[in-house]
C-alpha cells in the first residue's frame, strides 16, 4: 500500500486552473489576457503534476484534506496512482488543447466563457483524478457535468441548446443514481468512503445489497462512460466546437465516467470481493456487447465527428471491459488505454477540427483527395486511426495485446476475439477514410493549403504522442508503468 | 357541495375535540394538576413578593413582564399594518366630500355629556390597576373607544384636535419608549437588563416604575386604537 | 444577575421591538435619519444574535431568567442550537434590509416607508424572540409578532393581488396561532406550567393520554401550517409572490422557518409525553415532506413568473426539511437543521437577485427578461450559482443538505424517499435550465432589457455576498454541522 | 352523559369553536370570515378562562378576608395577551378589507379568486 | 554463441533503419533533383543488400547477435536477432527489392504519383527487413503489419477501379490476418509468458493442449492469409495483376514469402515442432499446403491473364514450401527453405518480365502473345529460361530445391508427398511452356494494336528494365549450377533448416 504523505500538490494542481478560470471569467474580453492566463494555467497544472510522477511511481501517495463534514467524508485529495494516470493524460492534453482551441475558436463570440469554462473542466477533471474519497469525486463530478454545459451549449443554435439539454437530462441522471449509490455506500459501510483500501464495502453485505450497490454506481458512472444503452448524449453532444467535443467528449467528461467505474471496482468492491459475485461478468458481456454495437454504428456515420462519437463509445467499453475481467493484465489494459485512446482520440479530432476550420468540410464523403490537400494532418489522422486498428509499435497496440493476455488469462477467451473483432470494425470505417483522403483520383488541383500551424502542430504533437506511447510505453514516467503501479496496488500484489 | 364538505370536516373534528376533553378533569375542581404548582406560588407569596393585592397585576407586570412587553409590541405592530395598509391621506384633500352624515343633535348632547366621564374612569382603570382590578390595557381601550365615541359624536375632525397628528405619532411609540427606557434603568441600577432594581436598594422603584409602565402602555393602547379607527374611517 | 450572555440574549430580543417604535416618528421627521436608526438597529441586533449562535456553538445551550425568577415561575430565554442556527441566519435578515434600503426607496411611497421599517424590525425581534424563548407562552407572544408584521409586510406588493394575498396568509395564520393558543391552554391546564423543560418532564408522568394527544395534534398542526407544510401551504405561493422581494426572501428564508423551529420545540415538549405515538407521525410527516417536493417541484415547472417559481421552491424545501424531520435518524435530523440556514441563504440570494432584475427592468417572468445575462452579468451569475444551490448540485450548500437526506433515507431503509429526494431536485435542474437559456442565450424581447446594467453596489453586494455563502457554505459545511449535531444528537438522545 | 354535563363549558367552547370555524371556511364574505374568526378566538379564551376558574373561588385579590380558593391568575393573564392579539388581528383584517374593497370593489373571496 | 550486443552498429538495425530513412526522403520526392534522386533512393536497398549479405556471411562463420532495442513490456522487448533463416530470407528479399527498384525506375518515369509509390515501397522493404531480422513475436508482428498495410497503398496505385476493389479485398483479408496473429501471440503470451523465438518453441510442455491447438491454429491460420494457403489465398490472384508490375513482382517473390516465412518461424520457434506432432497438426498443414499446391497449378493453366497465372504459380510454389516446413524434418525444411530464394529469383524475374511486356506492348493476356519473341528477344529469352528453372529443370535453381525437397521427403519417410512434388513440376510445365511456345511460334494476332510495327531490334525496351531482368536470370542460374559451392544459398538453407528443426 502507498505511503501518505501530506502535500498541497494534489490539490494546488486543480485549484491553478480553477483560479485562472475566474481570472478568465472576470478579464475576459481582452484576447492578451484570456490566452496567457489559459496557457500559462494548464502549463503550470501540467508541471504540477508531473511532479508529483516521481513519488506516486516511488510508492508514494500525497494527501491532502480539508473541508471534512464529518469524519471520514469531506474534500480530500490523494495521488494515488491510478489518479495520477488519469491526471497526467488530462493534464498534458489540456495543454495542447488550449494552443489549438486558441487558434480554433479565433474570431469566435464570447470567448472570455468559453475559456472560463474550459478551464473550470479541466479543474475538476484533475480534481476527480486526485479525489481521495468517493464523495469528493463525486462532487467535482457534477461541476464537471455543470461547467461543461456551456460549451455544449457554445454556439448558441436551437440543435445546440436541445443537445445540452440531452446531455444534462442523462448526465444528472446518472449523477442522481450516483449519489444514492455513494448515499447507500455510506451506510453500509458505516462512514468510510475513502479510496485506498482495496474495497470500502464489508465482505459479509448481503448479496442482493451489493448487487444494487454496484448496479447503481457503474450505471451512475456508465451514464458519462457512455456504455451502451446510456450512450444517446455523446453523439448528440457533438455539436459542440471541436475543441470542446476533442478534450470533453475524448478526454476528460466520458473518461470521468470510465474512471469512475475504475474506482468502484477497484476502491469501493475490491476485486476479491466482486469475484465471488456475478456482477462482473454482467458488466463485461455489456461492455464487449457495447464495443461491437458502437463501432457498427460508427460504420453508419457520414458525419466525421458523429463517426468519432460514436468510436469513442465503443472504445471506452474497452476500459470497462478491462476492468470487469478482474484480472491484473486486463486491468493495465483497461487503465493504460484511458491515455492511449485519449490521445489517438484528441489527435483524430484536432484533425477533424482542422479540416473543418480550412476546408469547412464536415462530412466523410465531401473529403475526397483532402490528403493530398493537408497531408500532414491527414497523416496525423492515419497514425492515429492504424493505431486505433491495434497496429503494432502504437498506442492501441498495448492495450489490445493487455486485454487479450488478459482475456486469455482469466480463461475468458471471447475477450481476444472481440478485441480482433473491434480491430476489424475500426479498420473498416478509418481505412476507407484514409483511401478517400489519399488514393481517390481528384479532378481539381489541390487548392487550399494545409491547416493554420496553429492546429496544425497540436495535431501533429498528439500524433507523435500516439507513437511515443506506443514505442517507449514502459519508461517510468508512461501511462504503462504508472498503470502497473496502479493495478499492483489494488490486486494488492 | 362546499358546504356539505366543511360539515362533514367540522363533525369529525367536533368528535374528536370532545372525546379528548370529556377524559379532562371537570373545570374548577380542586385537583387540576395546575392548581398545585406555579399559580399557588403566586397567590401565596405574590403579594409580599411584588408589594400588590391583584396577583393578576403581579403576573402581568413582574413574573411575566416579557410578555406584557410582547402584548404591547404586537398593538403597535397592528397600527404599523393599518398604516402600511391604509397609509394616512393627508386631511386636506379629503376634507371637503365627506358624505358621511353630519351629526345628529341627539348623539352630539349624549357624546358630549358622557365623554368626561368615560375619560375619567379610563384614567383611573390606567393608573390604579397595580391596587385593585383594572391594567393598563383595559383603560387606554376605553380611553381609545372614549375617543372614537367623540368623532362619532362630533365628527372626527373636531375628535382629532384632541389628538393631533405629530402628538399621536408619539404617542403610539408610548409603551415602546417606556420599555426601552425599563431596560436601560436596568444595568444602571445593577438589576441587570429588563428587571427591576432591588427592592432593598430602591423600596419606592418598583411601584413608581410599575405606575409608569402602565401609564405608558395605556396612553399608547388608546392612541393606537384612536388612530386605527380614523385611518380606516372614511376608506370605505 | 446572570452574566453577560443573558443580558447580550435580552437585549437582542427588546432592542429591534422597541427600536421600531422609533421609526414611525423619525420617519415624519426625516427619511436619512429614520433609515439610518434602521440600519443601526438591524446590525446591532443581527451582530448580537450572531455572537449568541456563537456561544452557543462553543460553550452549548444557556438560558436567562427574565426579572431574575427562576425557571417555572418566571419567564426564561433558553439560547440552544437550533436556535443558535435561527441566529447564524440573522446576517442574512440584515443583509436584506440593507439591500433593501434603496429597493424601498423605489418601490414603497414615503408615507408607508416607516411602517415598512417598523415592520420589518419587529419581524426581527419576533424571529429571534421565536427562537431564543424557552416558555412556551412567550413563544406564541413572538410568533404573533413575526405573523403580524409578515402579514401587513405582504400587503406592501405594489400587485393587484397583493392585499388579497395579504388577507389569505392573516387567516391561515390566524387559524395556526388559534390552534398553538388552544394547545398551550390545554397544556397549562394539564401540567401546570409554561415552561417548555419543566412542561417536558411532568408530562412524561401521569397525564391523561387523549388530551395530550390533542394538545400535541393542535400545536403540531398549528406550527406545521406556520411552516406550510404540504396540506397546509395554500397561502405561501401567493403571499411571496406578491410581497416585494426583500420581504419575499425574508418570508421564505426565515419566517417560514419559525414553523420548522416550533415542530422541533413540540418534539423537545412531547418527548416523553405518554400516548403520543412519535413514529408514526414522524412517518407521516416524511410522507407529507416528500409529496411537498415533488408538488413543489412540479409546479414550479409550470410557472413563467419567477417570482412565484421561487415560492413553489420554498414550498419544495421545506418538504426537504419535512422529511428530514420525519426520519427521525441522525443524518436526516441534521440535514434538516442545516438546511433551515441553508435555504435561508440560498433563497434570500434568489429573491434579492430577482428583485435587482426587476428593480432594473420592472418584469419579472422569463420570457420577458430574455437575453439579460449579458446586460447585467454580475446579478445573472449570482442569480445561476444561487440556481445551482437550491437545486442542491454538489460543490454547493444545497448539496450537503441533500447529501444528509438521502443518507438519512437509505439508513432509514426508505429507497422510494431517497430516490425522491434526489429525482426531483434533478426535474427542477433541468427546469431552471430554462431560465439560464433564456437569459443567456436568448436574444433580449424588451428595450428596458437591452439598456438594463448591474444594480448599484449596495443592492449588489448583498446579492453577490449571498450566493458566494451558498457556495462557501458547501466547503465549510462544518460550521451549521457543528451547531447543529449536539441539538440533533440532544433530541435522540432524549427521545 | 353526565361526564358530558360536568364540563359544560368546554362543550359550549368547542362548539362555539366550531361555529366560528364554519363561517370561515364556509362564507364567502370576507367581513364574515373575520366575524367567524373571533367567535374562534373568543371560543378558545372561554376554554381557557373556565379552566382556571376554581368552583365557587374569588377573583385572584390576596385580601386577608377570603378563605375560598382563587381563580387562577395565570389563565387570566393568557386569556388578557390572547385578547390583546385578537384585536390587533381583526384591526389589521379590517384594513386589509378596507383596502381590497377599495381597490377590487368587492369584498367576496369568490369573485377576488378569480380576479387575479 | 549469441552475442547480447547492444551496440546500434550492427547492420542488422541499419538493414532496416535505411529503408525508412529512404521512405521519408522520398517523402519529398518532388524537390529532388530529377537525376540524383534515383540515385539516392536508389542506394537504401543497394545497402540493405550489402549489409544483408555482411550478415550472411558473419552467420556462416557462426557468429548470430541480438540486439534489444526498446522494452516495449516487462518481458517483452523490440528486438532484432539474425540466425541463418532470417539472414538468408533478408538477403534475397534485398537483392531482389535492388533490382526491382531499377526495374520500377524505368517503369514510372512518367507516373504523377512515383514518388508516393517509392516511398511505400521503401516502407515495404523496411517491414520486410524487420521481418527478416526480428528477435521475437512481437516485433515480428509489427514488421509484418507494417509492411502488409503499406502495400495497400501499392496496390492500389494505379486507381483503377479494380486496382480499388482488389486492395480493398486485400486490406480486408489483411486485417482479419492480422487479428488472428494478435489473438494467437496473445494466447502463447498468456500461456508461456514470453513472446520471443526460442529454439524449441516458447510452449511449455505444461501449456494445456488447447491452448496450444488454438495458438497454433491462429497463428498459422493468421500467416496462412499472406502465404496464401487454400482457403485464405483469394487475394492473390485480384492483387496481382492490379498492381503496378514491380509490385507485383515483389510482391510474389517475396511478400507471400514473407507469410511462409511466418509460417516456419512460428512451428519451429513459438509453438514448437514437438506441439505440433502431438497435435497433429503438421500433418493437417502438410495435407492443406499439397492440396493448395496442386489446386492452385491447375487453376492457372485456364487462366489467360498472364500475370494472374504466374500469380496462382506463386500460390502453388508457396504451398511447397509450407510442405516442405510442415514435415518437421531438417531435410525438407532446407529445401523449403532454399526454394524461397530460388523462388524469389525465378518469379521476380517472371513477373519483370510481364510488366515489360504489359508496359512497352500493352500485351496482358497470353493468348496476345503470338509472337513477340521476335519483338521482344531479351525479355521473352529471359522469361523462358526463369520458366524452365520454376518447372525444375536441371542445372537450374528450382531444379535444386525441388531436388533437396523430394530427397528430404525421402529421408523423413513422407514419400507420398513426393507425388505432389513431381505432379506440381509436371503441372508447372503445362502452365508454363504454352505460354513460350506462343511466344516464339505462335503468328502475331491481327487484334493486336498497331504499335507492334515490325521489330526493329535494339529498342525493345530502355536498358533500366531489361538490365534487372537479364541479372535476375543470371542469379537463377548462378544459384541452380552453384547450389552446391560451400557458400551457397543452400549450404546457409542447410545450416538454418539444422538450427530449427534439428533439435528435436
Amino acid at each position: 500500500m502507498p505511503v501518505e504523505v501530506w502535500d498541497i500538490r494534489p490539490a494546488l494542481a486543480p485549484m491553478v486552473s480553477f483560479v485562472c478560470a475566474l481570472l478568465v471569467f472576470i478579464g475576459g474580453s481582452r484576447a492578451g489576457w484570456r490566452r496567457f492566463w489559459s496557457m500559462s494555467a494548464a502549463l503550470l497544472k501540467f508541471i504540477i503534476v508531473a511532479s508529483m510522477l516521481p513519488g506516486t511511481v516511488g510508492g508514494v501517495a500525497y494527501t491532502f484534506r480539508f473541508a471534512e463534514f464529518a469524519p471520514g467524508i469531506g474534500i480530500g485529495f490523494r495521488a494515488d496512482a491510478l489518479g495520477m494516470a488519469f491526471a497526467t493524460v488530462s493534464s498534458l492534453l489540456w495543454v495542447v488543447a488550449t494552443v489549438y482551441s486558441i487558434g480554433y475558436m479565433k474570431g469566435e463570440r464570447s470567448l472570455g466563457r468559453f475559456f472560463g469554462f474550459f478551464a473550470l473542466c479541466v479543474s475538476a477533471t484533475v480534481a476527480l483524478a486526485l479525489a481521495e474519497n468517493l464523495l469528493t469525486l463525486f462532487i467535482f463530478y457534477e461541476v464537471l457535468t455543470i461547467s461543461a454545459y456551456p460549451l455544449v451549449v457554445h454556439d448558441e443554435t436551437p440543435e445546440a441548446l436541445r443537445a445540452g439539454r440531452t446531455y444534462f437530462t442523462y448526465t444528472l441522471t446518472g449523477g442522481g443514481v450516483i449519489l444514492l449509490g455513494i448515499a447507500m455506500t455510506y451506510v453500509v459501510s458505516d462512514g468510510v468512503l475513502a479510496f485506498g483500501h482495496n474495497g470500502i464495502v464489508p465482505p459479509d453485505t448481503t448479496p442482493a445489497v451489493l448487487a444494487i450497490l454496484f448496479v447503481m454506481l457503474t450505471l451512475g458512472f456508465g451514464v458519462k462512460a457512455a456504455i451502451m444503452p446510456l450512450h444517446g448524449w455523446l453523439p448528440r453532444a457533438m455539436v459542440a466546437p471541436t475543441p470542446v467535443s476533442a478534450l470533453l467528449h475524448a478526454v476528460a467528461v466520458v473518461k470521468a465516467g470510465a474512471f469512475g467505474v475504475v474506482r468502484t471496482v477497484h476502491d469501493v468492491f475490491g476485486v476479491e470481493l466482486l469475484r465471488q459475485t456475478w456482477l462482473p461478468d454482467a458488466l463485461a458481456y455489456l461492455a464487449a456487447f457495447t464495443i461491437i454495437a458502437a463501432s457498427v454504428m460508427a460504420l453508419l456515420q457520414d458525419n466525421l465527428k458523429r463517426r468519432l462519437a460514436y468510436s469513442t463509445v465503443s472504445q471506452l467499453s474497452y476500459v470497462l471491459l478491462g476492468i470487469a475481467l478482474l484480472n491484473p493484465w486486463a486491468a493495465v489494459a483497461a487503465v493504460v488505454h484511458i491515455a492511449n485512446q485519449a490521445v489517438q482520440k484528441v489527435t483524430m479530432f484536432f484533425a477533424a477540427g482542422a479540416i473543418q476550420r480550412t476546408t469547412g468540410k464536415t462530412n466523410i464523403s465531401e473529403m475526397s483527395g483532402i490528403g493530398r490537400r493537408m497531408p500532414a494532418t491527414m497523416g496525423a489522422f492515419g497514425v492515429a486511426a492504424l493505431g486505433f486498428t491495434g497496429m503494432p509499435l502504437l498506442a492501441g497496440f498495448i492495450s489490445k495485446w493487455h486485454m487479450s493476455v488478459g482475456g486469455f488469462d482469466s480463461g475468458m477467451w471471447w475477450v481476444a476475439l472481440v478485441m480482433a473483432a473491434s480491430a476489424l470494425l475500426n479498420a473498416a470505417y478509418w481505412f476507407p477514410m484514409l483511401y478517400l483522403a489519399f488514393f481517390k483520383p481528384v479532378s481539381e488541383e489541390p487548392t487550399l493549403g494545409e491547416a493554420r500551424p496553429s492546429l496544425l502542430y497540436p495535431t501533429l504533437v498528439c500524433a507523435v504522442l500516439v507513437i511515443l506511447l506506443g514505442l517507449v510505453s514502459d519508461l517510468p514516467g508512461m501511462p504503462l508503468s504508472i498503470a502497473r503501479t496502479a493495478v499492483a496496488q489494488a490486486f494488492g500484489m | 357541495m362546499r358546504r356539505l364538505a366543511t360539515l362533514l370536516l367540522l363533525a369529525l373534528l367536533a368528535v374528536m375535540l370532545l372525546s379528548a376533553v370529556v377524559e379532562l378533569p371537570a373545570p374548577g375542581s380542586p385537583e387540576m394538576p395546575f392548581r398545585s404548582h406555579v399559580s399557588q406560588h403566586y397567590l401565596e407569596q405574590g403579594a409580599e413578593e411584588v408589594g400588590t393585592t391583584n396577583i393578576v397585576k403581579a403576573v402581568l407586570l413582574e413574573y411575566r413582564l416579557f410578555d406584557t412587553f410582547g402584548e404591547a409590541a404586537v398593538i403597535f405592530t397592528a397600527l404599523a399594518g393599518v398604516l402600511a395598509v391604509l397609509p394616512p391621506r393627508d386631511r386636506s384633500g379629503s376634507g371637503g366630500h365627506h358624505d358621511r352624515a353630519a351629526p345628529g343633535q341627539v348623539t352630539g348632547y349624549v357624546v358630549g355629556r358622557t365623554v368626561p366621564a368615560i375619560v375619567i374612569f379610563g384614567t383611573y382603570l390606567v393608573l390604579s390597576g397595580h391596587a385593585g382590578p383594572g391594567g393598563a390595557f383595559q383603560g387606554g381601550v376605553i380611553l381609545g373607544a372614549a375617543a372614537i365615541s367623540l368623532s362619532l359624536g362630533v365628527g372626527s375632525d373636531h375628535a382629532r384636535e384632541f389628538l393631533p397628528e405629530h402628538v399621536a405619532a408619539w404617542l403610539h411609540g408610548a409603551a415602546m419608549v417606556v420599555f426601552l427606557l425599563f431596560a436601560a434603568i436596568g444595568p444602571l441600577t445593577g438589576a441587570g437588563v429588563f428587571a427591576y432594581p432591588s427592592t432593598a436598594a430602591l423600596p419606592w422603584a418598583r411601584e413608581w416604575l410599575m405606575l409608569f409602565i402602565e401609564a405608558g402602555i395605556g396612553a399608547a393602547s388608546a392612541a393606537i386604537i384612536a388612530s386605527v379607527f380614523w385611518s380606516m374611517e372614511g376608506r370605505a | 444577575m446572570s452574566e453577560w450572555p443573558g443580558q447580550l440574549l435580552v437585549s437582542v430580543l427588546a432592542l429591534p421591538v422597541t427600536g421600531a417604535a422609533l421609526c414611525l416618528p423619525l420617519h415624519r421627521i426625516s427619511d436619512r435619519v429614520a433609515t439610518a436608526w434602521t440600519l443601526l438597529v438591524t446590525t446591532v441586533t443581527c451582530a448580537g444574535a450572531f455572537m449568541v449562535s456563537v456561544r452557543v456553538s462553543h460553550v452549548g445551550p444557556f438560558s436567562h431568567h427574565l426579572g431574575g425568577w427562576l425557571a417555572p415561575w418566571g419567564i426564561e430565554l433558553r439560547a440552544d442550537q437550533f436556535g443558535a442556527l435561527v441566529g447564524l441566519a440573522a446576517p442574512v435578515f440584515a443583509l436584506v434590509v440593507f439591500y433593501g434600503v434603496r429597493y424601498s426607496r423605489h418601490a414603497v411611497e414615503a408615507a408607508r416607508r416607516g411602517p415598512y421599517d417598523a415592520l420589518l424590525l419587529i419581524n426581527l425581534g419576533g424571529l429571534l424572540g421565536f427562537s431564543f424563548t424557552g416558555d412556551l407562552f412567550n413563544l406564541f407572544v413572538f410568533m404573533e409578532l413575526f405573523s403580524l408584521s409578515a402579514y401587513a409586510l405582504v400587503a406592501y406588493g405594489k400587485q393587484k393581488v397583493a392585499a388579497a394575498a395579504s388577507f389569505r396568509y392573516l387567516v391561515m395564520g390566524a387559524f395556526s396561532s388559534l390552534l398553538v393558543l388552544f394547545s398551550i391552554g390545554l397544556l397549562y391546564q394539564l401540567t401546570g406550567t409554561l415552561n417548555m423543560a419543566d412542561m417536558a418532564y411532568r408530562l412524561a408522568d401521569g397525564v391523561p393520554h387523549r388530551p395530550v394527544v390533542l394538545a400535541f395534534g393542535a400545536l403540531a398542526l398549528g406550527f406545521m401550517t406556520k411552516a406550510a407544510v404540504f396540506p397546509l401551504h395554500l397561502w405561501l405561493p401567493d403571499a411571496h409572490a406578491a410581497a416585494p422581494s426583500p420581504v419575499s426572501a425574508i418570508l421564505s428564508g426565515l419566517v417560514v422557518k419559525m414553523g420548522i423551529v416550533g415542530l422541533i420545540r413540540t418534539y423537545d415538549i412531547f418527548q416523553g409525553a405518554g400516548g403520543v405515538d412519535l413514529p408514526t407521525f414522524n412517518m407521516g410527516l416524511s410522507t407529507l415532506g416528500a409529496i411537498a417536493i415533488v408538488f413543489g417541484a412540479v409546479l414550479a415547472l409550470i410557472q413563467d413568473d419567477i417570482k412565484l417559481m421561487l415560492a413553489y421552491s420554498t414550498v419544495s424545501n421545506i418538504g426537504y426539511i419535512a422529511v428530514g424531520l420525519g426520519l427521525f435518524n441522525e443524518s436526516g435530523l441534521t440535514g434538516a437543521s442545516i438546511h433551515i440556514f441553508n435555504h435561508a441563504v440560498i433563497k434570500a440570494a434568489l429573491f434579492l437577485a430577482l428583485g435587482a432584475l426587476t428593480f432594473r427592468t420592472g418584469y419579472r417572468t422569463v420570457s420577458d427578461l430574455r437575453g439579460i445575462g449579458r446586460r447585467m452579468p454580475i446579478t445573472v451569475g449570482a442569480l445561476s450559482v444561487a440556481v445551482i444551490s437550491v437545486v442542491g448540485v454538489p460543490p454547493t450548500a444545497g448539496f450537503v443538505t441533500k447529501w444528509y437526506l438521502a443518507v438519512g433515507a437509505v439508513a432509514a431503509a426508505r429507497p422510494l424517499l431517497a430516490a425522491t429526494l434526489v429525482f426531483s431536485a434533478l426535474v427542477m435542474l433541468i427546469y431552471y435550465l430554462r431560465i439560464v437559456n433564456a437569459f443567456y442565450f436568448r436574444p433580449a424581447v424588451h428595450e428596458e432589457v437591452e439598456r438594463a446594467v448591474d444594480p448599484p453596489l449596495d443592492m449588489l453586494a448583498p446579492v453577490v455576498l449571498l450566493s458566494g455563502a451558498s457556495l462557501a457554505l458547501g466547503l465549510i459545511a462544518q460550521v451549521p454541522i457543528g451547531i447543529a449535531l449536539p441539538g440533533v444528537m440532544r433530541l435522540l438522545g432524549g427521545g | 352523559m353526565t361526564m358530558l354535563l360536568d364540563r359544560a363549558d368546554y362543550v359550549l367552547a368547542i362548539i362555539l369553536f366550531l361555529i366560528g370555524l364554519y363561517a370561515l371556511v364556509a362564507k364567502s364574505n370576507l367581513i364574515k370570515k373575520i366575524i367567524g374568526l373571533n367567535i374562534m378566538e373568543t371560543a378558545v379564551f372561554i376554554f381557557i378562562i373556565t379552566g382556571g376558574l376554581a368552583r365557587d373561588g374569588s377573583p385572584p385579590l390576596v385580601t386577608q378576608d377570603t378563605t375560598s380558593p382563587y381563580h387562577d391568575p395565570v389563565s387570566q393573564t393568557i386569556v388578557l395577551v390572547g385578547i390583546v392579539v385578537a384585536v390587533s388581528v381583526t384591526a389589521l383584517a379590517l384594513s386589509l378589507v378596507t383596502r381590497i374593497h377599495a381597490e377590487h370593489g368587492t369584498i367576496e373571496a369568490d369573485e377576488l379568486r378569480g380576479g387575479r | 554463441m549469441s552475442v547480447h550486443s547492444n551496440s546500434l552498429l550492427s547492420p542488422a538495425l541499419w538493414a532496416v533503419l535505411l529503408p525508412l530513412a529512404a521512405a521519408c526522403l522520398s517523402l519529398l520526392y518532388g524537390r529532388l533533383p530529377r537525376r540524383g534522386r534515383f540515385l539516392l533512393l536508389g542506394t537504401a536497398p543497394v545497402a540493405s543488400a550489402l549489409f544483408a549479405a555482411i550478415l550472411v556471411r558473419g552467420v556462416l562463420a557462426g557468429s548470430s547477435h541480438e540486439i534489444r532495442l526498446v522494452r516495449l513490456m516487462p518481458d517483452v522487448y523490440l528486438s532484432l536477432r539474425v540466425d541463418a533463416a532470417g539472414a538468408l530470407f533478408g538477403l534475397s528479399v534485398a537483392v531482389l527489392w535492388s533490382f526491382i527498384f531499377v526495374f520500377s525506375v524505368g517503369y514510372l518515369r512518367d507516373d504523377r504519383y512515383a514518388g508516393r509509390y517509392h516511398t511505400f515501397s521503401m516502407l515495404c522493404l523496411a517491414g520486410l527487413m524487420g521481418v527478416a531480422y526480428a528477435g521475437d513475436l512481437i516485433t515480428f508482428l509489427a514488421f509484418y503489419e507494417l509492411f502488409s498495410i503499406m502495400s495497400y497503398a501499392l496496390i492500389v496505385h494505379e486507381g483503377t477501379s479494380s486496382a480499388i476493389a482488389a486492395a480493398r479485398k486485400y486490406i480486408v483479408y489483411i486485417a482479419a490476418g492480422g487479428s488472428l496473429l494478435v489473438m494467437g501471440g496473445a494466447l502463447a503470451f498468456s500461456a508461456s509468458g514470453a513472446a520471443d523465438f526460442a529454439a524449441g518453441g516458447v510452449l511449455g510442455p505444461g501449456t494445456p493442449p488447447t491452448t496450444a491447438t488454438g495458438a497454433a491454429l491462429l497463428l498459422i491460420a493468421g500467416f496462412g492469409v499472406k502465404a496464401a494457403l487454400f482457403p485464405l489465398h483469394g487475394w492473390v490472384a485480384d492483387a496481382h495483376p492490379a498492381a503496378p508490375a514491380p509490385f507485383s513482382a515483389a510482391l510474389s517473390g517475396v511478400m507471400v514469402a514473407a507469410g511462409t516465412f511466418g509460417i516456419v518461424r512460428v512451428v519451429y520457434e513459438v509453438v514448437g515442432a514437438r506441439w505440433l506432432a502431438v497435435l497433429a497438426i503438421d500433418r493437417g498443414l502438410a495435407a492443406v499446403a499439397a492440396f493448395t499446391a496442386i489446386s492452385a497449378a491447375v487453376v492457372a493453366i485456364k487462366q489467360d491473364d498472364l500475370k494472374r497465372r504466374l500469380a496462382y504459380s506463386t500460390v502453388s510454389q508457396m504451398a511447397y514450401i509450407t510442405l516442405g516446413a510442415s514435415l518437421l524434418a531438417p531435410g525438407p525444411l532446407t529445401g523449403a527453405l532454399v526454394h524461397i530464394t530460388n523462388h524469389a529469383s525465378m518469379k521476380g524475374c517472371l513477373f519483370l518480365c510481364a510488366g515489360l511486356l504489359a508496359r512497352n506492348a500493352g500485351i496482358t493476356r497470353v493468348s496476345q502473345m503470338g509472337g513477340i519473341a521476335r519483338r521482344f528477344p531479351v525479355t521473352m529469352a529471359a522469361f523462358t529460361l526463369s520458366a524452365l528453372a520454376l518447372i525444375g529443370i536441371p542445372p537450374l535453381a528450382g531444379f535444386v530445391s525441388k531436388w533437396v525437397l523430394g530427397y528430404g521427403m525421402l529421408d523423413a519417410g513422407a514419400g507420398g508427398y513426393l507425388v505432389v512434388l513431381l505432379g506440381g513440376a509436371a503441372l508447372a510445365a503445362v502452365y508454363l511452356l504454352p505460354v513460350v511456345r506462343i511466344a516464339y511460334l505462335g503468328e502475331p494476332s491481327e487484334e493486336r494494336e498497331g504499335s507492334l510495327a515490325p521489330a526493329r531490334p535494339g529498342n525493345e525496351a530502355a536498358p533500366s528494365m531489361l538490365a534487372p531482368i537479364v541479372a535476375l536470370t543470371a542469379i537463377t542460374a548462378l544459384l541452380g549450377i552453384a547450389a552446391f559451392a560451400d557458400g551457397s544459398a543452400l549450404s546457409l538453407a542447410r545450416l538454418a533448416a539444422e538450427s530449427l528443426a534439428g533439435s528435436r
